[in-house]
Order: structure tokens, then C-alpha cells, then sequence
């Protein structure tokens, strides 16, 4: 199997974002784009959030780009797009995650400027940022990316993509393991992931749906979800946030890469959108839909789990 | 700290039979915030309600905790009370230990445990219960009524005489329904069409009523006192505006072999036509099906001879929106065609009586019309297959109704009554006849009817015979009807020269579609439910909807005409108030939380949720949030399960109350 | 006072220490995540890596249980938490930026209100640590005033040598009296190689200048900057050995519950929330800031001391690359005197 | 007293139902008047639609100690809200396979159509989930984890031994 990831083209793109950015600042198209840093770290790249073409320079995009930077339009973040035209740049994932918001009301299209990359992949979280990519040290997502390309954006760096090696998706087959478990051994599984949760909610933080202002599950009026970091609320916790994302989530995986105890999360949303592809037909990409799957119906849809 | 009351009912003994009152009561008193519990024989009684009163002003208390029957019940009974002692009556709640409970188990021990935590639970619910201001909504003071029968006629004119406008809408090309088609009536031999033409004659003269007919319901929207309802007009090829109802398209019409439902399909008429002589509206329809022109282009011949011309072979079906404050559903009945088994109906048939084979086995709506002096037949009894007159009649009863095991197991009601009525309608035109009736039990409550019952036998020479028909069949030009008769225990053979079937009432084909669109439940059969069998038999569960006649169950024409004037008085007193007050369970917005996701809306069947606008001091616009209109929202609750934030809660059902119930237990 | 004990007898102690009813806690692999926890049998220890939680836990739960409480009748019963029950502890494998955390939560939780649950297992936990021989590129204990050697906090302390033993200097009495009680299994300090110790890269910072630039900048663009990233989860406060910022909730139903102390963080939006609505630290560089002040200045004011080791935790696992030590580099580089 | 009846009284099923107002409450006040007989185990709370009925309450309900959980509402096409229970089918298609997936053994949670004329149905769907949720034995799994603690939180007290021992 061809082990080697060919991101040669990252170097383009990085001087390619570098001068749009510097001309859409400077001839006032947004005022201010989202982008990637550098970092002090060896190979570290951070989000950024520039306002001056001079502060281009600073911009890079390199396989240690993970962040899904949709984060920094919504929610405590929203002064951002209120300030005017944002620039910001997305990978297909990140882009999938900005369309769910377009239909959730919370971005309108015209508020943004999209530097779309021809992605062929990141680095998972595992790994230094310094580690070369390759298929070991890929993010499981990149596995089985179906948007390197992202489509509808307003500027795409003119890099041709190079061919991806086919990798066995991991999600698909860690779901399709968990799934063959019997409920009880399932549950021993999740139980012991969920134990570890320390609540320190960077899943929550970091996802681009998460833009509840008063989250459910911090109200005490009622106490729908037990705050504490014991199993009984993590667990209460992890299936509420999975269920509110059920439909929405678009498959950006920042919430696994970011959890400090490693639980594997994004198989949990994996699950959910399987399961609504199968029963209504519904998968994230980049065409906005006005309702969910979740907030809409047909009369013919699946009952045969009612008595 | 709340001071909550709880009151244990015994119902009689209802629920003390089973359950132990007094522990469910002494449980209750060792509940945190319950400051007085006692228990009392019946508490929807005056003393009973006389007693909550006064424990609400000697013990101060903040809320109430009924148990007792089901809130479906007395609901509206505590409240009531609990507001005439002060308190907003939403404070009270009703802990359901009758239905729920004590009718439904045996053990005492279970019982009364299970009552001690239906009761926990709505003291924990009833705590988190806030006060609700009512909600008062403008009286839209016009009346829908649906189906142009006796029923919706009566209700149209009883409302319309009392000076409000009315929407009477009729499926067929004219209004009439089955009384239209009945040739006299019991107990009193009128002729149907005597009394009732008059009755038409009077909606389509009354200034108050907008008739529209050869219309259906499309849709409904709104709630009581705003219904906005969409009729759909079906093209009827006919202009009603400049047709003079002068009838020489019909004669015209070289298509004249139709069968004619009017008629039972024994009469025929022609492609433009008017059902029966004496519709209302006296305009023709273009029955495109069966139509030469609409058929293959040529014809045309209405058109070229009618005078004014008001054949219009392009007229389109209309959609006409009416605003209306409350809507009379008189859709009245069908009877079920043995012959076939219809799709999706859970009724078995009878292909074994040979209805639809045998042409001389009829139903007894196709007798009426053979004993109608306006039909097919002029009012002669005879053969449909050889137009002889029948010698020897067989009726017989209970065909469908009251056979479990052909999937009904209601009695049709009006079948015994009919069939004494057809056996003297026949003695009296075949003088020489013999009628012979098949019948499992006769039935006949009712001012004059066992009177009448038993003139059919003593006065008008109809044997009737107990016991059920076993087998039926053509024999030359005889049908062979055997059966037993089981008063005297011997087998009957009759050679009969035609056999009339009574066969079951149903409701209307489509009443399902009907109640979905109205939003209104039905049952198996799909007979309209009333909101309360003996106490609101004329209201809906859906406020603002009334039941007229045999749609909600099989009824005669005094009870149908009874019910509909009582539907008439119930839309006359929503009508006497230009606001109404309704319940306010509808859903608020906690604006502060919203993040204007619009998931509400989206899930919102209603369009109640809006989109707001906030703004600063300076206009400025900072976000935009859901709202609700209190108006419209219905208080279904989908907004709230949806909303991410929970950031919209429904009055009465909050997060709160539940999450306090499911703790409780 | 050194000594020396071998690979093997060092996990004889512990596995003696396990079946003598004493609770051995160290780094072990839970659920794929290498944490901090109750070993069953010494053979679980994974010595090479530093734990993703860091030791405080064994002192400051996660969450733990004050009181219950019950309501019957017209009553409310109460039981406290006896921090009399709280095990007899020996934590083992705790790296010099964990242990030399410990006495600086001393400060704290001994100041003016004496947290017994706290100092309860302060008093029933012996502190093994162990010196550093790698670091990576987020490490920065030298920066702060440590080293990979630095025995602060730990009772005995291990510097890994070359044979694959450990060479022991005991640090307190706890210390002498856990080798006392295994004593056959100390032996006299041989000719030893101390493995060579981990040289983190970050130039040490003049934590009294960066106090001074503080001191005086409560309000400055370097905020904004460093922090408008800051996504506003508790990931960099509940990894680090230091932060000790905790919420009481109540948790339960109208009949039965539990008051119960949790980990709290200040970059959550709702730590500084006040029940009318307003909010201090409305935005997030406000929340990041106090996190720097709080460990380079607040607690120094308040106790002279640091609030933070220079594990590199926060660094590594920040969801936006949120780099602690370059933030203090900055401010270092910026300060003068 | 007879062995058997003791054996069948060691685990009495909590089974929660949560049931819109218009057609299941109805049907099981139906059942009331019609006088049928079911287990006593079940305990109904009242909702407008089931459209009302939040995934949350499912999961609260099973961490309160259900054993087992009925959703029940009108018919497809009866509802009184028009499209409330419509909203809910989808809600619960997906929100089983997501308890399912976490391990929750669906046979505990049933979903149901029960009109108001269904008494019998009620009762029909109401034994056989109490039934079926005996013989499975006490839902330990929320539970258990209700007594259980992170590691360093952890007490041993007597009274949670035995708590732990009574799941």
C-alpha cells in the first residue's frame, strides 16, 4: 500500500492564501480573515485572525492546519462576522461545517469570503506537528474524505490535486466492530471511555453546532444533565451532545482531536449520521438544506420500531 | 416554600374500592411542601369542591393536587373551583387515580402503592407549576359547516337564523344527502322529500348562508374562533351565476344510459345532469367521465342549445379561503356495499348473500328509491332484473352490523326501524305480497317505535323470523333464501322474488382523510370521537369543532336533527362572546437564550414562531430571535423538544415540571 | 540521604505495599489514555510518558462528594463526607513538575479556611516522584524555576540509572519511612550511572520581570492577541498540576442528593457569570488573561509563590494551540527590570 | 406464602410512560372505563404531543431507576397537532439508535401508536413491555453508574457497598 501523502502542493497554497488575503484586505473585500499561523512549536500552526494585509505574511497552511476555523463565526465568536465581509479559509470539512450553519440561520453567505483549499489531508491528533504525513499519521477523518475539494468558494488556489492513496476507512470499521457487541459489551466499552471525561467541554467549545448560547446541560433549572464529572453525568453528557448534533454535524472530527482524555467521539456522530443516511437519506456537503433531518418529516418515514 | 393541598377522591368506590385513600392521603401528607392532604367521598361534589375551597383559604394554600378520576374528566371542575378560591387555575393539577389506576387493577396492595406515586409525582409537577395569565383571542362570528345532509342543513339554518354568516359545503352537485333519497320516514310515514325540499329550498334562499357545493375541504389551518379554511370548488362545467336551471341541456344530452348514484344506479341520467329533480342548487354538472365532449373532443351539444350560455367546458376547480370562528362537521353516513371488500377496511364482507351478483338482492337505500314516488320506478316495487313485481319479499337484517366476525360490532340502529318501515311500505303497493323479515333482535327505543314495530306485524302482515340466513341463492327466476328460526327451532326455506339487505351504516368514504385535515380523532371505524361520551357529545377534543348527525356514530333523522341543533347552539354561544379565552398552554421564548436557530420554526405546524428582531437604543440590529405568537400556537410542545437550548418552553409542560415528575418516581 | 533499589525490588515494594491494603497510585493506561489511578498490581505502571491528568487529582478530585442529604416528611437530614475514610495512599511516578505543584496547593488550601479534604489526603499520601530523562518541545520546567531533577513535593524520588534501577533520595520522613518499611529491598548506593536528565529548550524566564510587566498591564493588546483564540473550554486549566479552581453543585432530586465539589476552570464563560446576568470577563481574552495572572502574578502576591511548573500539558493539548510558554516569553521579552 | 409468588415478586419492573394527552392518555382512561386489567408497574406522565416528548426525558427517566420506557402517541396522520408525532417518529428513530449504540438494550425501550379508541391496545402494549422488562431482569446499567465515582473521588463507606449490592 502507498504509505506517502502527497502534500507538495501545500507550499502553493500557503503563498496562494498569503496574496489573497493581503489583496481581499487590502482593497477592503472583508476586514479580517480567519486563517492559519505558525506557531513556537516545531511544525505548530495555530488559527489566526488578521485584519491588515500586512499581517499576511504570517499565514501559512501546512498538514498541522486541523483546526476546522468555522468556530471563530459562530457563538462567542459571532463579533467576528458582525464586524463585516470575513475572509476565512476552509478545507472541505470545515466548509461542510460552514453550509450547516448557512441553514441553521447563523452565517448568511454573503457575510463570508471563502478560500477553499484542495485538501489531501491533516495530521491526526495523535502526533507531533512536526511528523511527516503519511497514511500512519493521517487524522482519521482525512481517511475517508469525500471533499478534498471543496465547491462554491470564492477563491480556490489554482494547485491541481494530487491522487490520494485509497486507505480503509477507520470510523466505518470501528462502528461496524462496536455494532457486532453485544449491547452489554458495548456498553462496558463507552462506560470506560466516558469515565475518563473530565468535562473540561473542549468537544463542546470546539464545534462549530455548539452555538448554543446557555447550553442545556449547564442549566440547573431544571438539572436535565448532572454537571459533575462523575460517569452518570458524562454519559448523560455525551449522549445529549451526540443526539443534538444528530443531523447537523458534518463530520469535521474536531471534537476527538481536541479531547484531552481521548474518547473517541466522533464515532459517536459517525454512528448518528450513518443511521440517517439510512432511515431519511440525509448527509452534510456543501448544498445548504432549509430544514434537517431532524426537523422535518414525511409520512412514509420508517416506523417499524413502533408497535 | 409552596403550601400544596392534596385532596384524594374516593369516586363513591369507585377508586376506594381498590385503592386505600387513606394511606394515599397519609403518603401524601409526609411529602415535602404538602401542608394539608385529606381524603373525601366524592370530591367533584359540591361539599367536595365546597371543602377544597376552604382548605385553600384556612391552610393558605399555594396549589392543589386533585387525585381523583381522569383530568380528561374534572380537570375543568378543580380548576374552576380552585379559581373561585383565588388561586390561578393552574395551580391545580389532577393526579389521575381512577383510569389510571384503580379500575385497572385488582390488587389492593399494588393499587394503592402505584396511587401513592401517581400522587408523589404531581405534587412534584404541581410545585413547579407558575401562574398562567388566560389567553384571550378574537371570535372569527362566522360558522363552516360540512356536509349538505339533514344534519348540516338543520345546523346551517339554526345558525344562520341566529344572525351569523355560514359556509355550508356539500360534495355532491347537490345538497339533500340520504334524507334526499328516502321515500317516507318512520314512525310517521311522511314523505322525505316533503319535509326536507323545503328545508333546502330555505339554505339556498338564506342571506346568511353561502352554499357551496360539488366542493370538498382542502384544508384547514388555524385554531377556534381563527380557522382559516380552503374549500376546493370542483369545475362543475357550469357557469351557477347565469344558469337558469331550465334543463334542456339535459334533455338535450345524447349520453343518457349514466346509472345515477341518486338513484342507487337503478335510474339512469345523462352526462350533464342534476342528481334528482329537485336540487339545490337546481344547476347541472358536467359528469366529465362519462362526457362525449370531455371524452374525445366532439359534442358540445349543452353548449350550442343552452340559452344564456353557461356551459364552460374550461372552467377550472377554484380554491376559496374562508375565515371562520368554528366549524360543524356534518359528513354524515355511507352504507357499506356487502359485495366487495373495500381496501384498508377492516370489515370482512358478505359475498356469500350475492349482492351485485344477484340483481334482485338489494339494499335498502336502492328499496327507498324504488318506493319513491320521485323515482326511478315512479314508486312501483319491482324486479330491477325483469321490472315483475316481487310476490314474496325477504329482508333481512343485520347485514355487517353486529357481526364481530365480519369485523363490525356496533348495531347500525336504524335498520329495525327501516325494514318495519319498507315492510309496510310494500304491503301497501303489493296488497297480495308477503314480506318476510330475518332478524336477530328488534330494536326500537324511541317515541312510537315499538309502536310502529309491531303495526308492521300485527296492522301490515310481516312475518318475522328469528334467526339468521344461513344460505342464498338464484334458483330460475326464484332466489332461495334459507335459514333457521330459531323461536321455534326449525329450518326456513323461503322462494323469494327479491331480498332487501339492511345492510350496515358506516361513515362517509374518506372521513379519515377528513378528520387528519380537521385535526380531529376518530374511531376504528372511523365514526368522529366527541370529546365525551355523555357530557360533551357534541364538541370535538379540538376546540371550535362540533359533530352533527351520523358521522359520529349511526343515528336516525330526529336524533341527527337533534345533535345538529345542538352543534348550532354550541357555535351560537362561542359566537356570544367577541373574545374568547383560551388555555394558556402555549410556548414562550426566553429571547436572552435564543440564538435564532429557527429549529422552532421549522418544526412549528402552526407558523407560530416568528422571527424578532432586537435592536439597540440606536436601531442598531443585534440579533435576531424566535418569537411566538400566542395567538396562534396550538401548545403541541415540538418547538420546545427541538430547540437545542431549550431556549422556548411550553407553559404548563416546562422542562421543569417534567424533569420534577420523572424524579418523583 | 540516597539510596538504591533495583527495577525489580522497586515493583516488589509497590506490589507489597498493593496486597498489604495500601492504595498504590500511578500512571496506568486507562482506556487508551495514559492517567494517573489505583494500580492493581505494580506490572500496570507505565514509568516513560507523563500522564495526560496530572497528580493533583490525588489530592483535589475530579469531583468529589461533601455531603448528602435527604428529605423525609417535614425534614431534611444531613450526613457530611468523613475525610477520616479517605484511603492511605502511596503515589508513584509523579514527574518534578507534579510533585513541586503539590506544596504550592498547600498554600492554598491551607490559607485561611483549612480544607480538610485536602489536607486529609495530603497527610495519607506518600509522594514517589521520578526525574526526567526526555522532554519535548512544550516543556519549559526549567523556565519556571525547576528541573527535571527537582525533588520539590516528592517524600522519595527516583532518578532512573542505566542497569534500569532507580538511585532513591528521601525527601522527608513519609519518604524514610516507607524505605524503613521495605527496607530489604534497598540496598547500598553501588557504583550507579544516573541516567543523563531532560533538557527542555525554553530559556528561563525572569518570573519577577514578568510579575513587574503584570503588575502594570491588566489591560493591554497582548490580550486580545494572544487569547481572542481561545475557544473557552477547561481542557488547559483541568490538565494542568496547578490550577485548583473548583464549583460546589447540587445534585439530586426534591427526596435525595449529593453537594459535591468538581474542577472548574476560568476560561469557562460561565465562571465568572453572576445570577443578574452580567458577566466581568464577558469575553474570552478577559478569561485567558486571568489565567495568566492568576499563576504569574495573583498567587505570587497572595502566597510568593508560582502557579505554574512548566509541565507543558496546557501547551500540548490546547484545542487552539494556546502556548503558555511563548505568551510568557512574550511578556519577558516586552518587560523591563 | 407460595414460593412462586414470592420468586415473581423479587423484581417488580419501574417501567415510564410517556404518552400524549389526546390519543394514548385517552386510550388508557379507555382502558380505565372499560374496566381491563394490566400490571400496576407502569406510571404515565402526561404530555400535550409527543412532538413535546424531549430524547432528554428518555434518558433522565432510565437514570431515575426505570427499568423500562414507553413513548406512545396518536396514530400517523391523527395527531392533534397536526405533525407533532410525525417529528417525534424521526426524533426516536434516531435517538434508539443512539442509546443502542452506547448499549442500551432497545427490548427496554418501546415506542408505541395507541389512539384513544385503543384501550385494549394499551393494555396489550403496556403488559408485554412490563413483561418483557421482567424476565430481561433490573435495567443496572444507569444505576450502577450512578453510584460510581472518578477514581480519586471515590469513597468506601458501608452504605455505598450496599447500595452498590441492591442495583
Amino acid at each position: 500500500m502507498n504509505n506517502t501523502i502527497d502534500i507538495s502542493h501545500y507550499a502553493a497554497i500557503a503563498d496562494s492564501i498569503r496574496a489573497e488575503a493581503a489583496r481581499i484586505l487590502e482593497q477592503g473585500v472583508v476586514t479580517a480573515v480567519v486563517a492559519y499561523t505558525t506557531g513556537r512549536r516545531a511544525g505548530s500552526v495555530q488559527p489566526v485572525i488578521i485584519t491588515a494585509a500586512a499581517e499576511a505574511e504570517r499565514l501559512t497552511f501546512t498538514a498541522a492546519s486541523v483546526n476546522n476555523l468555522a468556530v471563530y463565526l459562530t457563538k462567542a465568536k459571532k463579533d467576528i462576522p458582525r464586524s463585516g465581509r470575513i475572509g476565512i479559509v476552509v478545507k472541505g470539512c470545515d466548509l461542510k461545517a460552514l453550509v450547516g450553519l448557512m441553514g441553521e440561520s447563523q452565517l448568511q453567505r454573503d457575510q463570508l469570503y471563502l478560500i477553499g483549499i484542495p485538501c489531501a489531508g491533516v495530521l491526526a491528533s495523535t502526533v507531533r506537528p512536526a511528523e511527516a504525513l503519511i497514511a500512519a499519521t493521517l487524522a482519521p477523518k482525512c481517511r475517508e474524505c469525500d471533499a478534498h475539494l471543496p465547491e462554491g468558494c470564492d477563491y480556490v488556489p489554482a494547485v491541481s490535486l494530487p491522487s490520494a492513496p485509497t486507505l480503509e476507512p477507520s470510523y466505518a470499521a470501528e462502528i461496524a466492530r462496536l455494532e457486532a457487541l453485544t449491547p452489554a459489551e458495548r456498553w462496558a466499552y463507552w462506560k470506560e471511555q466516558f469515565a475518563k471525561c473530565i468535562k473540561c467541554y473542549a468537544c463542546r467549545q470546539v464545534c462549530p453546532f455548539c452555538f448554543c448560547e446557555q447550553c442545556l446541560c449547564d442549566r440547573n433549572k431544571p438539572q436535565m444533565v448532572d454537571t459533575t464529572p462523575r460517569p452518570a453525568g458524562n454519559t448523560a453528557w455525551h449522549i445529549v451532545r451526540a443526539m443534538h448534533l444528530a443531523g447537523r454535524c458534518a463530520g469535521c472530527a474536531e471534537c476527538e482531536r481536541v479531547c484531552p482524555m481521548d474518547i473517541p467521539l466522533n464515532l459517536l456522530n459517525r454512528k448518528m449520521a450513518k443511521e440517517l443516511k439510512e432511515l431519511f437519506d440525509y448527509e452534510a456537503g456543501f448544498a445548504v438544506h432549509e430544514k434537517g433531518p431532524l426537523n422535518s418529516f414525511m409520512e412514509k418515514d420508517d416506523q417499524s420500531f413502533i408497535k | 416554600m409552596s403550601r400544596i393541598g392534596v385532596f384524594v377522591c374516593h369516586c363513591g368506590e369507585n377508586i376506594s374500592r381498590t385503592v386505600d385513600v387513606e394511606r394515599v392521603a397519609a403518603h401524601a401528607a409526609t411529602l415535602p411542601g404538602v401542608a394539608c392532604a385529606t381524603e373525601y367521598k366524592y370530591m367533584c361534589s359540591d361539599p367536595g369542591q365546597t371543602l377544597l375551597k376552604k382548605a385553600i383559604s384556612e391552610q393558605r394554600l399555594t396549589h392543589v393536587v386533585v387525585a381523583a378520576c381522569s383530568p380528561r374528566m374534572h380537570e375543568r371542575t378543580f380548576r374552576k373551583a380552585v379559581e373561585g378560591a383565588g388561586l390561578n387555575p393552574y395551580l391545580c393539577e389532577m393526579a389521575n387515580i381512577r383510569e389510571h389506576c384503580s379500575w385497572v387493577h385488582e390488587d389492593r396492595e399494588e393499587a394503592t402503592a402505584k396511587a401513592c406515586d401517581i400522587v408523589g409525582m404531581m405534587v412534584e409537577r404541581t410545585k413547579k407549576n407558575r401562574v398562567l395569565p388566560a389567553i384571550t383571542v378574537p371570535v372569527t362570528k362566522r360558522s363552516l359547516v360540512i356536509g349538505g345532509g339533514i344534519a348540516g342543513i338543520q345546523a346551517a339554518l339554526d345558525i344562520a337564523d341566529a344572525g351569523h354568516e355560514v359556509v355550508l359545503v356539500e360534495r355532491e352537485p347537490s345538497i339533500g344527502g340520504h334524507m334526499a333519497q328516502l321515500s317516507e320516514t318512520f314512525p310517521t310515514l311522511d314523505c322525505s322529500q316533503c319535509i326536507m325540499t323545503p328545508k333546502m329550498v330555505d339554505v339556498a334562499n338564506h342571506p346568511k348562508i353561502t352554499l357551496y357545493t360539488y366542493s370538498e375541504i382542502e384544508l384547514v389551518e388555524g385554531y377556534i374562533g381563527n380557522f382559516q379554511v380552503t374549500v376546493r370548488k370542483r369545475a362543475r362545467s357550469v357557469n351557477e351565476r347565469t344558469c337558469t336551471g331550465c334543463g334542456v341541456c339535459m334533455t338535450k344530452c345524447p349520453q343518457k344510459k349514466i346509472p345515477n348514484k341518486f338513484d342507487q344506479n337503478i335510474g339512469m341520467r345523462t352526462a350533464i345532469y342534476v342528481p334528482f329533480p329537485q336540487a339545490v342548487p337546481n344547476t347541472p354538472v358536467i359528469d366529465r367521465e362519462n362526457c362525449t365532449k370531455f371524452k374525445t373532443g366532439k359534442c358540445g351539444v349543452c353548449q350550442k342549445v343552452c340559452g344564456p350560455g353557461a356551459v364552460d367546458f374550461e372552467q377550472q376547480d377554484t380554491l376559496i379561503v374562508e375565515a371562520v370562528g368554528a366549524i360543524v362537521v356534518a359528513t354524515g353516513f355511507d352504507l357499506y356495499s356487502i359485495s366487495e371488500k373495500p381496501k384498508g377496511s377492516p370489515i370482512k364482507g358478505y359475498g356469500e348473500f350475492g349482492h351485485g351478483k344477484i340483481p334482485d338482492v338489494i339494499d335498502g337505500m336502492t328499496f327507498e328509491r324504488l318506493a319513491s314516488a320521485s323515482g326511478p320506478t315512479g314508486g312501483k316495487i319491482v324486479r330491477p332484473s325483469d321490472g315483475r313485481e316481487p310476490k314474496q319479499i325477504v329482508f333481512i337484517q343485520c347485514i355487517g352490523s353486529r357481526a364481530r366476525e365480519k369485523g363490525i360490532s356496533y348495531c347500525s340502529k336504524v335498520c329495525c326501524m327501516y325494514t318495519a318501515k319498507h315492510t309496510m311500505l310494500y304491503h301497501h303497493k303489493v296488497h297480495d305480497g308477503q314480506a318476510y323479515v330475518f332478524f336477530m333482535d328488534a330494536r326500537t327505543p324511541g317515541k312510537s317505535y315499538d309502536e310502529f314495530w309491531r303495526r308492521s306485524i300485527e296492522e301490515e302482515e310481516a312475518v318475522y323470523i328469528r334467526g339468521m340466513v344461513s344460505r342464498l341463492y338464484q334458483k330460475g327466476d326464484k332466489i332461495v333464501v334459507m335459514g333457521s328460526d330459531i323461536a321455534v327451532g326449525v329450518q326456513v326455506e323461503i322462494e323469494a322474488d327479491m331480498v332487501v339487505l339492511a345492510t350496515a351504516v358506516q361513515p362517509q368514504q374518506g372521513a379519515d382523510l377528513l378528520a387528519q385535515k380537521l385535526g380531529i380523532s376518530y374511531d376504528k371505524y372511523n365514526f368522529y370521537s366527541e370529546a365525551h361520551a355523555k357530557l360533551r357529545p357534541v364538541e370535538c377534543a379540538t376546540a371550535g369543532i362540533f359533530l352533527a348527525g351520523a358521522c359520529q356514530g349511526p343515528k336516525d333523522i330526529p336524533e341527527t336533527v337533534s345533535q345538529a341543533s345542538a352543534a348550532a347552539a354550541k357555535v351560537m354561544t362561542l359566537f356570544s362572546k367577541d373574545r374568547l379565552e383560551r388555555e394558556p398552554i402555549v410556548a414562550r421564548v426566553r429571547e436572552a437564550g435564543c440564538v435564532g436557530c429557527f429549529a422552532c420554526k421549522k418544526v412549528c405546524a402552526y407558523g407560530a414562531v416568528e422571527e424578532k428582531e432586537i435592536r439597540d437604543r440606536q436601531g442598531n440590529l443585534l440579533r435576531v430571535v424566535a418569537s411566538v405568537n400566542p395567538g396562534v400556537c396550538a401548545g403541541c410542545g415540538t418547538c420546545q423538544a427541538t430547540c437545542p437550548s431549550k431556549c422556548v418552553e411550553l407553559d404548563g409542560y416546562t422542562d421543569e415540571q417534567i424533569v420534577a415528575m420523572i424524579e418523583a418516581l | 540521604m540516597q539510596t538504591y533499589i533495583s527495577h525489580h525490588n522497586f515493583h516488589t515494594l509497590l506490589d507489597t505495599l498493593i496486597t498489604g491494603g495500601i492504595r498504590v497510585v500511578a500512571p496506568r493506561l486507562t482506556a487508551g489514555t495514559l492517567l494517573y489511578a489505583p494500580l492493581g498490581e505494580s506490572g500496570d505502571m507505565v514509568l516513560d510518558q507523563l500522564p495526560r491528568r496530572s497528580a493533583k487529582e490525588a489530592f483535589f478530585p475530579v469531583c468529589e462528594d461533601i455531603l448528602s442529604y435527604e428529605k423525609g416528611g417535614q425534614q431534611v437530614r444531613l450526613t457530611d463526607v468523613e475525610p477520616a475514610t479517605f484511603p492511605v495512599t502511596v503515589l508513584v511516578g509523579v514527574r518534578p513538575c507534579d510533585a513541586a505543584a503539590i506544596p504550592v496547593l498547600d498554600a492554598v488550601f491551607s490559607w485561611d479556611y483549612k480544607d480538610e479534604f485536602f489536607l486529609e489526603r495530603r497527610r495519607k499520601t506518600t509522594v514517589i516522584g521520578i526525574a526526567c530523562t526526555t522532554a519535548d518541545d512544550a516543556c519549559f520546567c526549567t523556565a519556571v524555576g525547576l528541573s527535571p531533577a527537582e525533588t520539590k513535593g516528592s517524600d522519595l524520588f527516583l532518578t532512573p540509572v542505566a542497569d534500569g534501577g532507580y538511585l532513591c533520595d528521601i525527601c522527608s520522613e513519609k519518604g524514610e519511612a516507607l524505605v524503613a518499611d521495605g527496607s530489604s529491598l534497598f540496598t547500598e548506593l553501588g557504583n550507579v550511572t544516573p541516567l543523563p536528565f531532560a533538557s527542555p529548550a525554553v530559556p528561563a524566564f525572569d518570573l519577577k520581570k514578568v510579575k513587574g510587566w503584570l503588575d502594570g498591564h491588566f489591560e493591554d493588546p497582548l490580550w486580545d492577541g494572544t487569547a481572542l483564540r481561545c475557544v473557552g473550554c477547561g481542557a488547559c486549566a483541568f490538565v494542568c498540576p496547578a490550577c485548583h479552581c473548583f464549583d460546589i453543585v447540587d445534585e439530586g432530586t426534591e427526596k435525595s442528593g449529593k453537594r459535591r465539589k468538581s474542577w472548574d476552570a476560568c476560561g469557562f464563560w460561565k465562571f465568572t457569570h453572576h445570577a443578574s446576568g452580567h458577566n466581568p470577563r464577558d469575553k474570552q481574552p478577559k478569561r485567558y488573561r486571568n489565567r495568566i495572572m492568576h499563576k504569574f502574578k495573583y498567587y505570587d502576591d497572595k502566597f510568593g509563590q508560582t502557579l505554574c511548573t512548566g509541565c507543558g500539558r496546557c501547551v500540548r493539548i490546547c484545542p487552539v494551540g494556546i502556548d503558555i510558554a511563548a505568551i510568557v516569553a512574550e511578556i519577558d521579552g516586552m518587560a523591563v527590570e | 406464602m407460595h414460593p412462586e409468588k414470592n420468586n415473581s415478586s423479587a423484581f417488580e419492573p419501574k417501567i415510564i410512560a410517556f404518552v400524549c394527552t389526546w390519543c394514548t392518555y385517552a386510550g388508557a382512561d379507555l382502558a380505565g372505563t372499560s374496566r381491563m386489567q394490566y400490571p400496576s408497574n407502569v406510571r404515565v406522565l402526561k404530555f400535550p404531543c409527543t412532538g413535546r416528548i424531549d430524547p432528554v426525558f428518555i434518558l433522565k427517566a432510565f437514570q431515575q431507576g426505570a427499568d423500562g420506557v414507553l413513548v406512545s402517541g396518536c396514530h400517523p396522520g391523527d395527531c392533534h397537532y397536526i405533525a407533532g408525532n410525525f417529528h417525534a417518529r424521526r426524533r426516536f428513530a434516531a435517538f434508539r439508535k443512539l442509546l443502542e449504540f452506547v448499549g442500551v438494550d432497545l427490548q427496554r425501550l418501546q415506542f408505541s401508536w395507541v389512539s384513544a379508541a385503543e384501550g385494549g391496545k394499551w393494555v396489550d402494549v403496556v403488559t408485554d413491555l412490563t413483561e418483557t422488562v421482567r424476565a430481561l431482569g433490573p435495567m443496572t446499567e444507569f444505576k450502577e453508574l450512578a453510584l460510581e465515582e472518578q477514581w480519586s473521588g471515590a469513597l468506601t463507606t458501608p452504605e455505598l457497598k450496599e447500595a452498590y449490592l441492591q442495583i
